[in-house]
């Protein structure tokens, strides 16, 4: 994996990247598999707390994530991205962190709810202090909990992450 | 009251699949109907009234600054002790002056204690949701973003900064505010110093952290 | 029944096990010894006039400050008849044991097994009592007095200390980690520029 | 699958025909409504053995709510059974009020009363649309949620946050109800049966829904007692149980309603009392709606933060601050020494708050009595003997939350 970081990109315009020396330009592909990633990001059916049933109504009627190219999946294996919807207490920890190990790469971590995101009013012995302390958040999602659609909003966000991301799809893993 | 039994399928009903019929006659029925569904990103409803969002401190219009009065109230009543406020006294006169004000976004609960004890209606819950961000330090609020909140808030709505008073974030005809500052009835003294049981003793480790992110 | 006059039936079938009878609120809590708690709520359950058929709640108290014991506490409700009484059973701090009443109710499986979790009272004669609410390998019983509301650093619990150094040590493979401290680098240069 | 290390239980021998494997269910299970975690003994299909394990959304509210005032503490409530928080604040601040002998005013029972009830719906229609979405059927989902986003957008217009209300206060509510709202939630009431009969439509005499519901988790009615079941759980079993008819609290003792008792106690009935339950929660609320008095929304002696409409508060004597809102400096008087076990009928059982002050500010000991937990608990003397398709319907009819359960 080192290898191909030191490599310095040189941005041309915006979006087309070169690598000095080899007269190779980075642009297409990385924006044609950036665009197919943000177009279907399938979040884990995951809920751990109050924010699961926002995030449950984001599906539904009123919200359709569906939209957005965005459907449930109940296993890891076929998700992408692991919605942390609700207070990550330590005796699931392990569990959070064993569910995002069995997604296949890329993935990404959206922390729904200010539980996720920094353990909220349940400052005790039991509740982890924010899940990235063991997992890479992408994005933070306020609230308590987040309206759907905030929660869409912080999707939508992860989708301009996933949009601006280089050199992710040459990895295997 | 017993719950009624439905009566038993006749033969014909069960062989002609009639129930499934008719859930499948209502789903068609509903494939005219107007949909509920909103168009998220581009029709946006806007919250009802007294919607408990992103946090701001009222810019008074006079001073074009906060109106608090560091009172500690907010920080108080907090359940989940997100508030953190720094302030000394002035000398002679005795005013209390906020030095930092900070809210950590990602930890309020959003229950709106903290705009219903306030005396001055210096802090607020706006109506805006969406706020989320890459990194933690985004919605770790100080006094500067809080009041840069309250100005998106009011172009966003297009209220008048003036005259606007949500009826969720202050009691009316409490009479407290319109005494002068002195006159308040004072924090109890162990509240204030470095050990208060407020703000300050339960910042947790990486609200400092945080802090310092936002300072640089 | 009034719960004073249920208390008084208690007073005179187990006359040396009532130590205080107790009203607030207009509910009354009868504060028994632990050594007959077993009978005392089977004759409760099946004395016609009381019928104590439906345990409300159980769970444990600690006034180990205030007088050396944990408390015990059954809430019982008839559902025929309609009415309440509350037992507190003493468990001294230097044994806490007492008879459980698994047998009666077998609700009362789980509400004892959440006592022993939090406050650590045990049981005896319960069928299957462990850990419940909080991973296996806890230390410390949160629910007493002495217990802090947030953990030290020193008494975290070694499942979560480890899940983190895990964590830790998978994050050389993340995709962005790398990236990331490229990213604070470059800007580190800039600044410095 | 995962979690903590699957323990050495004792397991049951069975003579030599088959063996006897183990199925780990959760946390992470779509079905389970929620992180709980079931060990499953399996002989074949059938369920030998079934040890729930609780505990994954365990946050230490009892141990908070030491830490807390009792005002404090109310914003937490909402988080216990997340899905009717409304109820869970009727039901903390019913219990609060009885500790410090508060009188709520009449107005203020009553749209609690009224709220209590719109919570119930919320559950309910949660559960229905999980349960036949665990059963198989889709659609009803898409319609439960409909419904449920009408009330949520209730709530929002009477509390300012759809799931999280923190809408009662010790004492009161918080803010009064706008003609609006209640014009908007009569209106509901008044369509609610039609829709109601349109869930019924879709499962109701479906034949696929009537095998995997009809004779499914039996439960007899002394087993219910004896497991400690409540709510709609034990009333299907044939037990007339009802906290708002045993011990009435609010203004439920003004209003006239039933309570549906099933007959057979199996998840069909279950789900059928819980539909009735509907019917009746809507007829509660029509005559609240009818009734509603005027008058205070809050009691003149409530000690803690509340927000006054038209009316201004006097200053409590006593208080550390000046206008009486916060009282964290223990005052005898306000708070006095006691305990009282207060209980109501939240949308999945009897909710109890179980207080106990030493004349301090803040509860000495607080214990919530969570029905899911009771429910879960009393799961592996339901499931044994089953097939493991049917655990599923089992747990969905059993109406269980994690956040209430493991506290």
């Amino acid at each position: 994996m080192g290898e191909v970081n030191q490599v310095e990109l040189v941005e041309i315009e915006k979006g087309v990247k070169m690598i000095p020396g080899a007269n190779a330009f980075i642009m297409a592909l990385d924006k044609l598999v950036n665009w197919g990633r943000a177009g279907s990001v399938w979040p884990a059916t995951f809920g751990l707390a109050c924010c699961a049933i926002e995030m449950m109504d984001a599906g539904a009627s009123y919200h359709d994530l569906d939209r957005f190219g965005m459907i449930f999946r109940a296993s890891p294996r076929q998700s992408d991205a692991l919605v942390v919807a609700g207070t990550v207490s330590k005796k699931m920890a392990p569990v959070v962190r064993r569910v995002y190990d069995q997604m296949p790469e890329p993935r990404y971590v959206v922390a729904m709810g200010s539980c996720a995101c920094s353990g909220g009013v349940f400052n005790s012995y039991a509740v982890v202090q924010g899940c990235d302390e063991f997992l890479p958040v992408d994005v933070y999602v306020p609230g308590c909990p987040p309206r759907p659609e905030a929660l869409m909003e912080g999707l939508m966000r992860l989708q301009d992450k996933i949009m601006g991301e280089h050199w992710r799809w040459s990895r295997w893993r | 009251m017993l719950i009624q039994p439905r009566p038993k399928r006749s033969l014909l009903e069960t062989v002609l699949l009639f129930e499934i019929l008719q859930g499948m006659a209502l789903t068609l029925k509903r494939l005219f109907s107007k949909p509920v569904t909103r168009q998220y990103p581009d029709e946006k409803r806007q919250p009802f009234l007294g919607f408990r969002g992103k946090h701001a401190l009222v810019r008074d219009p006079q001073t074009g600054e906060s109106s608090c009065v560091a009172c500690l109230r907010c920080a108080t009543v907090c359940p989940s002790q997100c508030i953190y406020i720094r302030y000394h006294e002035e000398e002679g006169s005795g005013r209390r002056v906020v030095d930092r004000y900070d809210i950590e976004a990602l930890r309020c609960i959003y229950c709106g204690y903290c705009a219903e004890v306030c005396p001055v209606n210096a802090i607020v819950l706006t109506e805006s949701y969406e706020y989320s961000a890459y990194d933690r330090q985004t919605n770790y609020f100080d006094r500067g973003r809080l009041l840069n909140n309250w100005d998106a808030f009011v172009k966003e709505s297009g209220h008048d900064p003036v005259a606007y008073v949500n009826p969720f974030w202050r009691p009316r005809g409490v009479d407290e505010a319109t005494l002068a500052g002195p006159r308040r009835r004072k924090v109890p003294e162990e509240w204030t110093r470095a050990g208060q049981p407020v703000g300050r003793l339960c910042r947790s480790q990486d609200s400092e952290v945080l802090a310092e992110g936002v300072q640089r | 029944m009034e719960p004073l006059a249920i208390a008084e039936k208690i007073k005179n079938q187990f006359p040396a096990e009532v130590i205080e009878v107790v009203e607030s609120r207009g509910q009354v809590g009868v504060i028994v010894a632990r050594e007959q708690i077993g009978a005392m709520c089977r004759w409760l359950k099946d004395e016609p006039e009381l019928r104590m058929d439906h345990l409300l709640a159980l769970c444990g108290v600690d006034y180990v400050a205030k007088n050396g014991t944990y408390e015990v506490v059954y809430n019982l409700c008839s559902i025929p008849l309609r009415h309440m009484i509350r037992l507190r059973a003493r468990v001294p701090a230097d044994d806490c044991r007492i008879d459980s009443v698994t047998c009666l109710w077998r609700g009362a499986d789980w509400l004892e097994r959440e006592c022993f979790d939090l406050l650590g009272i045990v049981f005896d004669g319960h069928p299957d009592l462990r850990r419940i609410l909080l991973p296996e390998g806890w230390e410390g019983y949160p629910l007493r007095k002495t217990y802090p509301l947030r953990l030290p650093a020193e008494q975290e619990w070694q499942g979560y200390v480890q899940l983190k150094e895990l964590s830790r040590e998978l994050s050389r493979f993340d995709f962005y980690s790398d990236m990331l401290s490229n990213q604070a680098k470059a800007g580190a240069n800039e600044a410095k520029k | 699958m995962m979690g903590t290390e699957f323990r050495n239980l004792a397991v049951p021998v069975r003579d030599g025909e088959s063996e006897l494997f183990t199925v780990q269910m959760g946390p992470q299970h779509p079905a389970t409504h929620g992180v709980l975690k079931l060990n499953l003994w399996m002989d074949g299909e059938t369920v030998v053995r079934c040890d729930p394990d609780a505990g994954y959304l365990h946050r230490g509210f009892e141990k908070i709510a030491e830490n807390k005032t009792y005002a404090q503490f109310l914003p937490l409530t909402d988080r216990l059974d997340y899905i009717s928080a409304m109820a869970n604040n009727v039901g903390y601040c019913v219990a609060v009020e009885a500790l410090l002998r508060i009188e709520v005013p009449l107005r203020a029972q009553y749209i609690r009363t009224m709220v209590a009830e719109m919570a119930r719906i919320t559950g309910h229609l949660l559960w229905l649309a999980t349960h036949a979405l665990d059963i198989g059927a889709m659609t009803v989902f898409l319609y439960c949620f409909r419904e449920r986003g009408l009330l949520l957008d209730l709530f929002e217009e009477l509390s300012g946050a759809r799931l999280t209300t923190t809408y009662t206060r010790i004492g009161g509510v918080r803010q009064d109800v706008t003609a609006r709202a209640m014009e908007k939630l009569a209106r509901f009431v008044e369509e609610f049966p039609s829709r109601i009969a349109e869930y019924e439509t879709l499962i109701d005499t479906n034949r696929i829904w009537l095998k995997r519901t009809k004779g499914i988790g039996c439960v007899s009615a002394e087993q219910a007692v004896q497991l400690g079941f409540t709510g709609p759980s034990l009333r299907a079993s044939g037990v007339d149980y009802d906290v708002r008819k045993h011990r009435p609290y609010c203004a439920y003792d003004k209003v006239q309603f039933e309570v549906p008792i099933g007959v057979n106690g199996d998840v069909y009935d279950r789900y059928r009392c819980r539909m009735e339950e509907l019917r009746q929660s809507a007829l509660i609320i029509r005559q609240c709606l009818e009734q509603l008095p005027p008058g205070a929304i809050v009691a003149d002696n409530a000690p803690d933060l509340v927000m006054p409409l038209a009316r201004p508060r006097q200053p409590m004597a006593g208080s550390s601050l000046a206008t009486g809102y916060i009282e964290l400096v223990p005052n005898n008087d306000v708070y006095p020494e006691g305990d009282v076990y207060v209980s109501i009928e939240g949308s999945k059982g009897e909710l109890g708050f179980y207080f106990v002050s030493d004349g301090g500010g803040r509860p000495y000991r607080m214990h919530i009595r969570s029905p899911s937990y009771i429910h879960i608990g009393g799961l592996a003397t339901v499931c044994e003997g089953v097939l493991v398709a049917d655990v599923i319907a089992i747990i969905g009819s059993l109406d269980v939350v994690l956040g209430e359960c493991d506290r």
